[in-house]
């Protein structure tokens, strides 16, 4: 059910890449659906009543190792999210770049994109 | 500084204010969380990125101008070579350590070294990117 | 010493040490990059025939679990490291003179080498994840080079490219989560063990996600539409570097490898395989004939060889390998000449348009020159390496009963000459326009560059047989003929 | 804990729907601003502190790129004329793929019982049993992301690198040194 939910937020951004017509709004579609896929490796990580994976000193190693998280997805998505993070970064300055050539973030206005 | 061109580029008083003492709070938040990261949540990347808000704060509430003397856009572009060239320095001692026959990494352990670095480079980096903005 | 992780750390550490220096010395971005690249092309002919796994960080196996990152050399791998250094180095030699009519060469410099050591990356990784790392750093060094020249045409086909780019990284992370949901693991070969050819419906559709990844990331043709403007759009030697090994490195290459290292290759996606490979072929080549920009042209040409490639890979028999993967070596060689050579015609006549060229053989016979061996190369005139392995990839088809295919693969060859035919004809061999008078001949070391191309599209040619197949391709073929057994030797049980 | 995650969910759903569908590019920067600090809260019923930190600095400055590149530009979305054949084809394509997902998605192993549980083979579960031995880090996450897998966080710094560089590339003030008047050829 909840890995459901997480492929509909997933494909609602898939919906905005492809029908909108605003550089920002696509920019803004691809950001959702990182975000989906970030959330969805976290869930697969997640175990029932679960505890964070950082040891303290007070639960000894073999409970530990029965309740705790997987950390493997976690460091995988803080990963993604800086990559994600970079991708944005450099998409927004071609949108930048795009708008002062053309006064615009519409990309019907502009020249090739249409095809 | 010039006090009215920051006045344009920035915001009004009482942010300005709340800024001046915020800001070094950010900061030194940012800098526990890089050094705690190996015991605490967060770490290398969430503290850099915190340091890099600090500057993000300064620039939106004081203007382009203020910020720019705490930290030239030249010197923010080398310390980021500085600090990734670092990190692939680690990694490759680390490399030579296990050719050696100790089966160890030694270098690689040294995560608050390796920790550290990757934060300053990303702090910058970031703050680089704000510019652009 | 080991060798193998040094192919991604000197093109690493040279991008992060280029802007540090290169605003002091003007020279310096240009020596450095050639020297690095030459460095790596060295380093590549001297692993040719070998093959070592490397564990990074010293985290190897477990009691049989891969806990860390691993790199595999084999001979697939080290038969793309080859292809990518060579003409990456040809690049940067290309590059030295032709990129002074841009600004900010560090920059250039700095990403080109990011891009070549996520290739590198790629190429050598044997984790599902670090695969999407790497494949991220060189493409996100492609989309800001595909830019590099800031004009509005630029802008937005490196807008383009980002988008669908993007999407195809998407995809393919969602596949890696599916692996590991089904898996818990990451490590290809290990993938590979606990897959053992069981395709339940989730891996099923992590195996559509790559599919339709790699393929974005390799243009092939339902996924094409950013090719034919990203492209023409980037300076020269990147668009030789997009096209000669880009689209190959990160493409094709790592959808063969999870294809077949991973996954098993099946009937099924045998048929798929040759379905978009004959499907790349023909429609691409139909759409190039009716281009008058020479770029453009060059650009949707690359789909329909590419289309070759996966046609011939997809056979799976072991003779359509060893064609596919000449093919594509072949196609390596010849597309980057012949941007190479748009990029000199661009350079001294400033046009990109076919009309507007003409008798330019007389004024620029090293370009005229090379561009007739590269034309003939990619036509399939007999001497000349094309159409070698053109014949592989037909008499394979051929072999596996596939005679429609083998068809398709003669007609689009036909095209192909014809599309040729017409380049030469009215850039090289028509009248002399008035306008072009003034023209002279590209400077010294980027004549050299094409001439070291055209070198290699002959000698391949003519000494295929010999020396070609037994050192590159035979272990390279053999890789993917191994087909799930690459887990086993990569690790040893 | 599962209702909570859902409602978290829903409401991510609904910040998303508004964010492509409305008309005020600002607005729109601002719903996927709620959705990224959604994503952080679920991070956290997630037991991922360490991500949920991370998403929240990452989306103080995804949103503070975004609203500095919206402000005071084209703040109205111009999208007056679509065709309405081609909407109607996407949406009933992406429904398709959303219930053959689904479909799909029934065969993974249930919410909460993650891979380490059901298989033995993980290298998770090397992590967790012997991570504060190999590494002397108490925080797991640390220890894969800066020993086990510190690959790929040098790919992750270089990925930000490259992408700086490329940005600063991209928005440098002149980009060729001559020939400048054929831009409007």
């Amino acid at each position: 059910m909840l890995y459901a939910l997480c492929l509909l937020l997933f494909v609602v951004g898939l919906y905005g890449v492809v029908t909108k017509k605003n550089v920002i709004k696509i920019v803004i579609s691809l950001v959702i659906m990182g975000y989906a896929v970030n959330l969805f490796l976290i869930m697969l990580g997640y175990r029932e009543k679960g505890v964070a994976p950082i040891i303290d000193q007070t639960t000894e190693a073999a409970k530990f190792a029965q309740t705790s998280v997987d950390p493997l997805p976690q460091a995988l998505v803080l990963t993604a999210i800086v990559i994600g993070l970079g991708v944005t970064a450099l998409m927004v300055a071609i949108c930048i770049r795009l708008y002062e050539r053309y006064g615009t973030f519409d990309i019907t206005e502009m020249r090739k994109l249409k095809g | 500084m010039n006090g009215e061109k920051n006045q344009q580029s920035g915001m009004t008083t009482i942010v300005r204010t709340v800024c001046r003492w915020v800001v070094g709070c950010i900061f030194l938040f940012g800098v526990y969380i890089v050094l705690y990261g190996h015991l605490t949540p967060g770490g290398g990347f969430a503290g850099g990125v915190i340091i890099a808000c600090a500057f993000v704060l300064l620039t939106l509430s004081f203007g382009k101008e203020v910020s720019l003397t705490k930290l030239s856009k030249g010197v923010a572009s080398e310390l980021d070579s500085v600090g990734a060239l670092m990190f692939l320095i680690i990694a490759l001692l680390g490399m030579w350590t296990i050719w050696g026959g100790n089966s160890s990494p030694i270098l690689f352990r040294n995560i608050i070294l390796v920790w550290t670095f990757i934060s300053s480079v990303l702090a910058v980096f970031l703050y680089v990117t704000l510019p652009l903005a | 010493m080991n060798i193998i992780p040094l192919f991604v750390a000197i093109p690493l550490g040279m991008a992060f040490f280029i802007p540090m220096v290169g605003r002091k010395a003007r020279k310096l971005p240009d020596l450095l990059g050639n020297l690095t690249t030459l460095v790596l092309l060295i380093m590549s002919l001297s692993v040719i025939g070998k093959s070592g796994i490397y564990w990074m960080g010293g985290w190897s196996p477990r009691s049989g679990i891969p806990i860390g990152i691993n790199l595999v050399l084999d001979g697939l791998s080290g038969f793309i490291l080859v292809t990518v250094s060579l003409v990456s180095f040809m690049a940067t030699l290309f590059s030295v003179q032709y990129m002074e009519q841009y600004t900010s060469k560090l920059h250039y410099y700095s990403l080109f080498l990011l891009m070549v050591a996520g290739m590198n990356g790629v190429v050598l990784s044997g984790d599902m994840f670090n695969i999407f790392v790497f494949l991220e750093i060189a493409s996100i060094a492609s989309y800001a080079l595909v830019g590099f020249g800031c004009r509005h045409e630029e802008l937005e086909a490196s807008f383009k490219y980002l988008v669908l780019g993007s999407i195809a990284s998407i995809l393919i992370l969602f596949g890696v989560a599916l692996c590991y949901a089904m898996t818990g693991t990451l490590n290809m070969a290990h993938l590979g063990q606990l897959i053992r050819g069981d395709m339940n419906p989730p891996i099923l559709l992590a195996l559509t996600f790559f599919l339709a990844g790699f393929s974005l990331k390799a243009a092939l043709v339902p996924f094409h539409a950013w090719l034919p403007d990203a492209h023409p759009s980037a300076p020269a030697p990147i668009s030789a570097m997009l096209s000669g090994v880009l689209i190959k490195a990160i493409g094709i290459y790592a959808l063969i490898r999870v294809i077949f290292n991973v996954f098993g290759l099946t009937p099924l996606l045998s048929s798929i395989l040759t379905t978009l490979g004959t499907l790349s072929m023909i429609v691409s080549v139909l759409l190039a004939i009716g281009q008058w920009d020479l770029k453009r042209l060059l650009a949707y040409h690359s789909i329909s060889q590419i289309g070759y490639v996966i046609l011939g890979i997809g056979l799976g028999t072991p003779l359509g390998i060893l064609g596919g993967l000449f093919h594509l070596i072949n196609h390596a060689a010849f597309k980057s000449l012949l941007f190479l050579n748009a990029g000199a015609i661009e350079y001294t006549t400033g046009t990109r348009e076919l009309e507007r060229m003409g008798g330019l053989n007389k004024k620029m016979p090293v370009t005229g020159s090379t561009s007739i061996i590269a034309s003939m190369s990619i036509a399939g005139i007999p001497p000349f390496n094309g159409f070698w392995s053109k014949l592989i990839i037909i008499m394979a088809c051929v072999n596996a009963g596939r005679f429609g295919l083998a068809g398709w693969a003669v007609f689009v060859s036909i095209m192909t000459l014809a599309s040729f035919m017409k380049v030469q004809k009215y850039a090289f061999f028509d009248e002399l326009k008035k306008a072009r008078e003034r023209v002279k001949e590209v400077p010294a070391l980027m004549c050299f560059s094409m001439i070291l191309l055209a070198i290699l599209c002959v000698t391949m040619g003519l000494l295929w047989h010999s020396w070609v197949v037994d050192l590159f391709l035979g272990p390279a073929r053999d890789v993917l003929v191994a087909g799930t057994n690459y887990a086993a030797t990569v690790l040893g049980n | 804990m599962i209702e909570l995650l859902g409602l978290l969910l829903i409401f991510m759903i609904i910040g998303a729907i508004i964010a492509v569908e409305t008309r005020d590019l600002l607005a729109s920067v601002i719903c996927v601003g709620a959705v990224g600090f959604g994503a952080s809260i679920a991070f956290l019923l997630l037991r991922a502190p360490d991500v949920a930190i991370i998403q929240i600095v990452v989306e103080v400055l995804v949103l503070v790129i975004l609203i500095r590149a919206t402000i005071s530009r084209d703040l109205t979305a111009i999208s007056g004329d679509r065709e309405f054949f081609g909407m109607v084809v996407a949406i009933v394509l992406l429904f398709v793929v959303f219930l053959f997902g689904m479909r799909v998605f029934e065969h993974l192993p249930p919410f909460g019982q993650p891979a380490i549980e059901t298989l033995a083979q993980s290298p998770a579960r090397v992590y967790i049993e012997s991570g504060l031995r190999d590494t002397g880090a108490a925080n797991l996450v640390t220890s894969v992301l800066l020993d086990y897998r510190a690959y790929d966080t040098l790919g992750e710094a270089t990925v930000l690198f490259t992408a700086i560089l490329g940005a600063l590339a991209i928005l440098r003030k002149k980009a060729r040194k001559r020939k400048e008047d054929r831009e409007e050829e």
